[in-house]
């Protein structure tokens, strides 16, 4: 704890630091799960959605019509693909995939239609839209995102 | 009323348990959902607006959860609002849901609350200790005690009105195949021997921490007419909300409710609650809240709510039914609870509330409330258009 | 920081576990500043609504009823009345207290306002509204920006407070 | 629809607020808003509030800042975990009603006590997005790379943006951030999420606004030149970034539509942005003409960001300017969720 003189008034203020701190349970239903079941496999699964679109990751219902999407009807898709946009994360913060600066890249996989979100392990002028790359996957996979360890350049071996 | 005639066309609630493994927060809510629209025998196309109530978001540890259910709630395209009033939040879900279309803004609103508390733990997240506050405060039980024992001095009731609420709560609760707490072989005798918690409430008298949905369909008076399902009129609405901590505050008998319940009786057209209102849904997380709410909500003069426990006033076959679903203290989806007391009645004047279907009944409250007593909503609907 | 499956590792993955850790900077602003700054110095410090007179504590940054900012601090003795109480049988992972405790609402002297407080010194089924209570300080070297520097309130040799005089605060 | 007007606008004055809490930043703020208005709390037909819990980093604290109002005897309130402006709106429909005749709104938020861009993940997929942890300023900067990536605009149409905002908010009293700076200083500055340098992300503001609405004849009662709304309109998009045409925001479009937007007949635009190359985003999806229309004269979110009440400043800056015959008709935004996921737009117009 601590207090800090504000010149504008006589009162002097405490300030002490709160920590909101819990490891929630999430139960995944059908789609979420699946997909991280594929994770877990090394597969990325996505979800044909109403406007044809193979949509990764599946999303549970199909934002056009709102119809629910079926674990069923998941297909998988590469572990590589094209980058279709990136920043450079020059403060990585407590949880993020690397504890050093890195990119985030989203990446169109071979065989879908949109753009999956994650961490990018390439030197920052190395990084390019377009340029290909694949996923490391994590050397143990528990089914969560973190299955995928980051994507790296090049192309699936 | 207020604005445009509007009505319920169709309910849907989830079936509420401790923890629900098999779906995701998206598919909670979706499920409970997806039951309003095939009451109402409509589709998601139909659908003008959303309208979502939560409690908390640490309850779940998504900050904002409207954002990621858009797709789960059909709302992509559409307008979503979310509504948080602490406990009282399922109710002012469905009154800002019942605005839109009295506005004579949209003639189809999905309205939807919802509660994932095994996500975390309601009590962690009721208890967070903010630096330099007392700690001392234990969950909701904690501070509602004292207020629970200001009721019995003020009002001298028998120590055993709140066992017999909550017995009677668990017994309807039988009979309502969406209710959590199911205790068939509950009797007087178990209730008021269950672990004193905190003194004077007992165990069997607290409501569970349940996970669950309740959703309405919400429509115009054209939308009514369409409709060939069975829908409950809204003949009146009001919110009241008060400061948690005034000095002097009655807790015990807060002037917001009684303030709120006088304002959606003025609307609905309710001169004498008693005698014209069939049957009623009202927020009772501990059983003693029955008994105080049915005089703050004008049922029982002041100090005399007690009474219609005692004589069986307010059981299933009584002259007023109170909580024929088994209530709050049967499931609790925090904030959801609100919305399914609000459902619970539209479907009482549907003539579609099933096993605990008060028969006749053609008038009927919902009753929510929050914060420390101080937020309140309410709804009286009908089976008659206003 | 990583989320670890719930599952075992062959069937379909159904839960995953996601800590959440969010730290704070947390002020409780200028007037609860006050009022612990008293405590620091062993004073139960409130304030007054220049609309309804009434004494807040701890105080708040306005009146809740008047809607309008305290202008006057008020000392309030640490003595006062139990209102009302509940007795506690059940824990919480945060707070570790023998079982069972009273937690009391207090009205110190002076004050418009109660305040919850640990009941001791007299059996559980003794406790009754109405008690005339004294706070019982931490030791001074053990005084913090707390309000846990009143440890607890013990009751005190008066004749109980007619319930006329305390009503209105239950 | 009744004719309903914003009357009365007062804001706190960004910054990094370390004394005051919640209570305390809106207490003044609600007090200067309804002084001109002669208004009491109790008079007000309904009162309705923004903020978000996990900024606080407490559950319920909406529940103390309504002590500010002074809400006694109890009065009809209630609340979203929304942006202010999206209170707003619940309050412009209750208005609709016809039986209430004003209704007061407010909002408050301080970004400063957490790490802000962190605190905001959690509005992200919680199974699969928010365990990356994938902060705000880099969820922004990759939506600005796509931006950039079309080609139809380039980091000097950033740097334009950002000058502009900080002239802009020279004057304004309440900025957090103003100054001179040209684009060629600004584009020496070295990156920081590239493509984005830091003067392209907003500053860690606490902040309150409060709005007080009337309708019809009561409006022009209270106030000499209220600022009428004439539409307003709000639409949401599906969450994944990655599913997303970020270059271009659909909802804001569709927003725009229903609230009847006429871009033309703009003569400013209040546009929650609080990256720059959102406002080009937004600029865009409404089809407005910078040589027609005056962006951000306030500085925008560019210039102080006080998350959950960013978008009600946005209203309430507009409509001051309105009431204060700056203008015949404007335009207010207000966003929230990752890459202006949520769009609201109200189309306002001074009194005639």
């Amino acid at each position: 704890m601590s207090a800090v003189t504000d010149a504008a008034t006589p009162t002097t203020v405490l300030e002490a630091p709160h920590v909101m701190e819990f490891p929630y349970t999430r139960s995944t239903g059908p789609v979420v799960g699946a997909f991280l079941t594929g994770l877990r496999d090394r597969q990325v699964l996505g979800a044909r959605d109403s406007a044809g679109r193979v949509v990764v990751p599946p999303p549970e219902y199909d934002a056009g019509t709102a119809e629910a999407v079926s674990a069923g009807d998941l297909v998988p898709v590469a572990s590589e693909g094209v980058v279709t946009s990136w920043s450079w994360n020059p403060t990585p913060r407590t949880g993020q995939p690397f504890d050093r600066p890195f990119a985030w890249a989203l990446v169109r996989l071979d065989g879908a239609d949109t753009a999956l979100l994650h961490a990018l392990d390439a030197p920052r002028d190395a990084v390019r839209t377009g340029m290909r790359v694949r996923i490391r996957w994590a050397q143990e996979t528990t089914g969560g995102v973190h299955d995928i360890a980051c994507f790296e350049p090049g192309e699936a071996q | 009323m207020s604005g445009n005639r509007a009505a319920v066309l169709g309910t849907g609630q989830t079936r509420h348990v401790a923890k629900r493994e098999d779906v995701s927060m998206g598919g909670l809510v979706r499920e409970a959902a997806q039951r309003a629209l095939d009451d109402a025998g409509l589709a998601w196309s139909d659908i003008d607006a959303v309208v979502l109530g939560k409690a908390p978001d640490m309850f779940e540890g998504v900050m904002m959860p409207e954002l990621y259910l858009a797709e789960a709630l059909g709302a992509v395209g559409k307008p979503l609002i979310r509504v948080h009033t602490a406990g009282s939040v399922g109710g002012s879900t469905a009154v800002v849901a019942t605005h839109l279309v009295q506005a004579g803004i949209h003639d189809r609103v999905l309205t939807v609350a919802f509660e994932k508390q095994s996500e975390s733990n309601a009590m962690w997240a009721l208890s967070i200790r903010i630096p330099f506050s007392q700690p001392l405060v234990a969950g909701a039980g904690g501070y509602f005690a004292p207020i629970v024992r200001g009721y019995i001095r003020k009002s001298q009731a028998p120590l055993d009105t709140g066992f017999k609420v909550a017995l009677k709560d668990r017994l309807n609760a039988l009979k309502n195949p969406y209710a959590h707490v199911r205790e068939p072989d509950i009797t007087f005798e178990k209730v008021a021997e269950s672990p004193l918690l905190w003194d004077p409430i007992r165990y069997a008298e607290t409501c569970p921490s349940s996970d669950g949905a309740g959703a309405m369909v919400i429509g115009s008076e054209r939308a009514a007419e369409d409709s060939d399902r069975p829908v409950a009129w809204i003949h009146g609405t009001a919110v009241r909300s008060e400061p948690t901590m005034g000095a002097g505050r009655d807790r015990v008998n807060p002037h917001a409710g009684r303030e709120c319940a006088k304002a959606c009786y003025a609307e609905a057209g309710i001169t004498d609650p008693f005698r014209q209102i069939d049957c009623a849904e009202i927020y009772v997380p501990f059983s003693w809240f029955e008994p105080m709410w049915l005089e703050n909500l004008g049922f029982a003069e002041e100090g005399t709510g007690w009474k219609m426990v005692h004589d069986g006033t307010t059981a299933l076959d009584g002259e007023l039914p109170v909580n024929m679903s088994g209530g709050v203290l049967s499931s609790n989806p925090i904030g959801a609870s609100g919305m399914i007391r609000f459902l619970e009645v539209a479907n009482q004047v549907r003539g579609t509330a099933g096993e605990h279907q008060v028969p006749d009944a053609k008038v009927a409250m919902g009753h929510a409330y929050g914060g420390g007593s101080q937020f309140f909503a309410m709804w009286v609907v009908g089976s008659e258009k206003p | 920081m990583t989320e670890t499956a719930e599952n075992d590792t062959t069937g379909p993955v159904t839960g995953i576990v996601t800590p959440i850790r969010l730290e704070y900077r947390y002020t409780p602003g200028t007037a609860a500043s006050m009022f612990l700054r008293g405590m620091k110095q062993g004073e139960v410090r409130g304030r007054r609504c220049p609309s309804c007179s009434k004494v807040y504590v701890p105080p708040r940054a306005g009146c809740p009823m008047c809607g309008v900012e305290f202008a006057e601090e008020v000392l309030v003795k640490d003595t006062g009345t139990l209102v009302t109480f509940a007795v506690v049988n059940v824990n919480f992972a945060n707070r570790v207290i023998d079982l069972p405790y009273v937690s009391a609402e207090v009205l110190f002297d002076g004050a418009d306002t109660t305040t919850m407080v640990l009941l001791t010194g007299v059996p559980v089924d003794e406790v009754r509204m109405g008690m005339r209570v004294k706070a019982h300080w931490l030791p001074r070297e053990q005084w913090d920006f707390s309000m846990t520097n009143i440890d607890h309130v013990e009751p005190i040799d008066e004749p109980d407070a007619d319930y006329e005089s305390y009503r209105e605060h239950v | 629809m009744r004719e309903v007007a914003v009357v009365s606008y007062a804001q706190f004055a960004t910054r990094r607020e370390d004394r005051r809490n919640e209570v305390e930043m809106l207490l003044p703020v609600l007090r200067e808003a309804l002084e001109p208005t002669g208004l009491s709390t109790q008079e007000i037909g309904f009162t309705v509030s923004g903020s978000s819990d996990y900024l606080a980093g407490q559950a319920f604290a909406f529940v103390s800042a309504l002590d500010a109002v002074g809400p006694w005897p109890p009065i009809a309130e209630s609340h979203v975990e929304m942006d202010g402006a999206f209170a707003l709106y619940e309050a412009w429909v209750r208005l609709q009603h016809g039986d209430i005749d004003t209704a007061l709104v407010y909002a408050f938020g301080r970004s400063s006590p957490g790490d802000v861009a962190r605190v905001l993940c959690l509005q992200l997929d919680p199974y699969l997005v928010a365990p990356l942890w994938p902060d705000a300023v880099s969820l922004a900067a990759l939506q600005a790379r796509a931006l950039l990536d079309t080609g139809g605009a380039d980091d000097k149409d950033l740097a334009r943006v950002v000058a502009r905002s900080r002239r802009n908010a020279q004057g304004n009293p309440h900025a957090q951030l103003a100054g001179d700076a040209d684009e060629g200083q600004l584009l020496d500055q070295p990156l920081y999420a590239d493509p984005l340098r830091k003067h392209d992300c907003p500053p860690v503001s606490d902040g309150a606004a409060v709005v007080v609405l009337a309708a019809g004849d009561r409006a022009r009662e209270l106030c000499e030149r209220p600022a009428w709304i004439r539409g307003i309109d709000h639409r949401i998009e599906a969450q994944h970034v990655g599913a997303r045409d970020l270059t271009t925001s659909s909802s804001t479009a569709l927003a725009a539509r229903k609230a009847g937007l006429e871009p033309s007949s703009v003569d400013l635009a209040e546009l929650h942005a609080p990256f720059s190359h959102q406002e080009i985003v937004l600029t865009r999806a409404l089809g407005l003409d910078e040589d027609r229309t005056s962006i951000n004269p306030s500085g925008g979110a560019l210039a102080s960001n006080p998350v959950m009440a960013a978008g009600l400043v946005r209203i309430g800056e507009a409509a001051q300017r309105l009431m204060d015959g700056e203008g015949e008709r404007a335009v207010a935004h207000a966003t929230s969720g990752p890459c202006l996921q949520q769009n609201l737009l109200c189309v306002l117009e001074g009194d005639q």
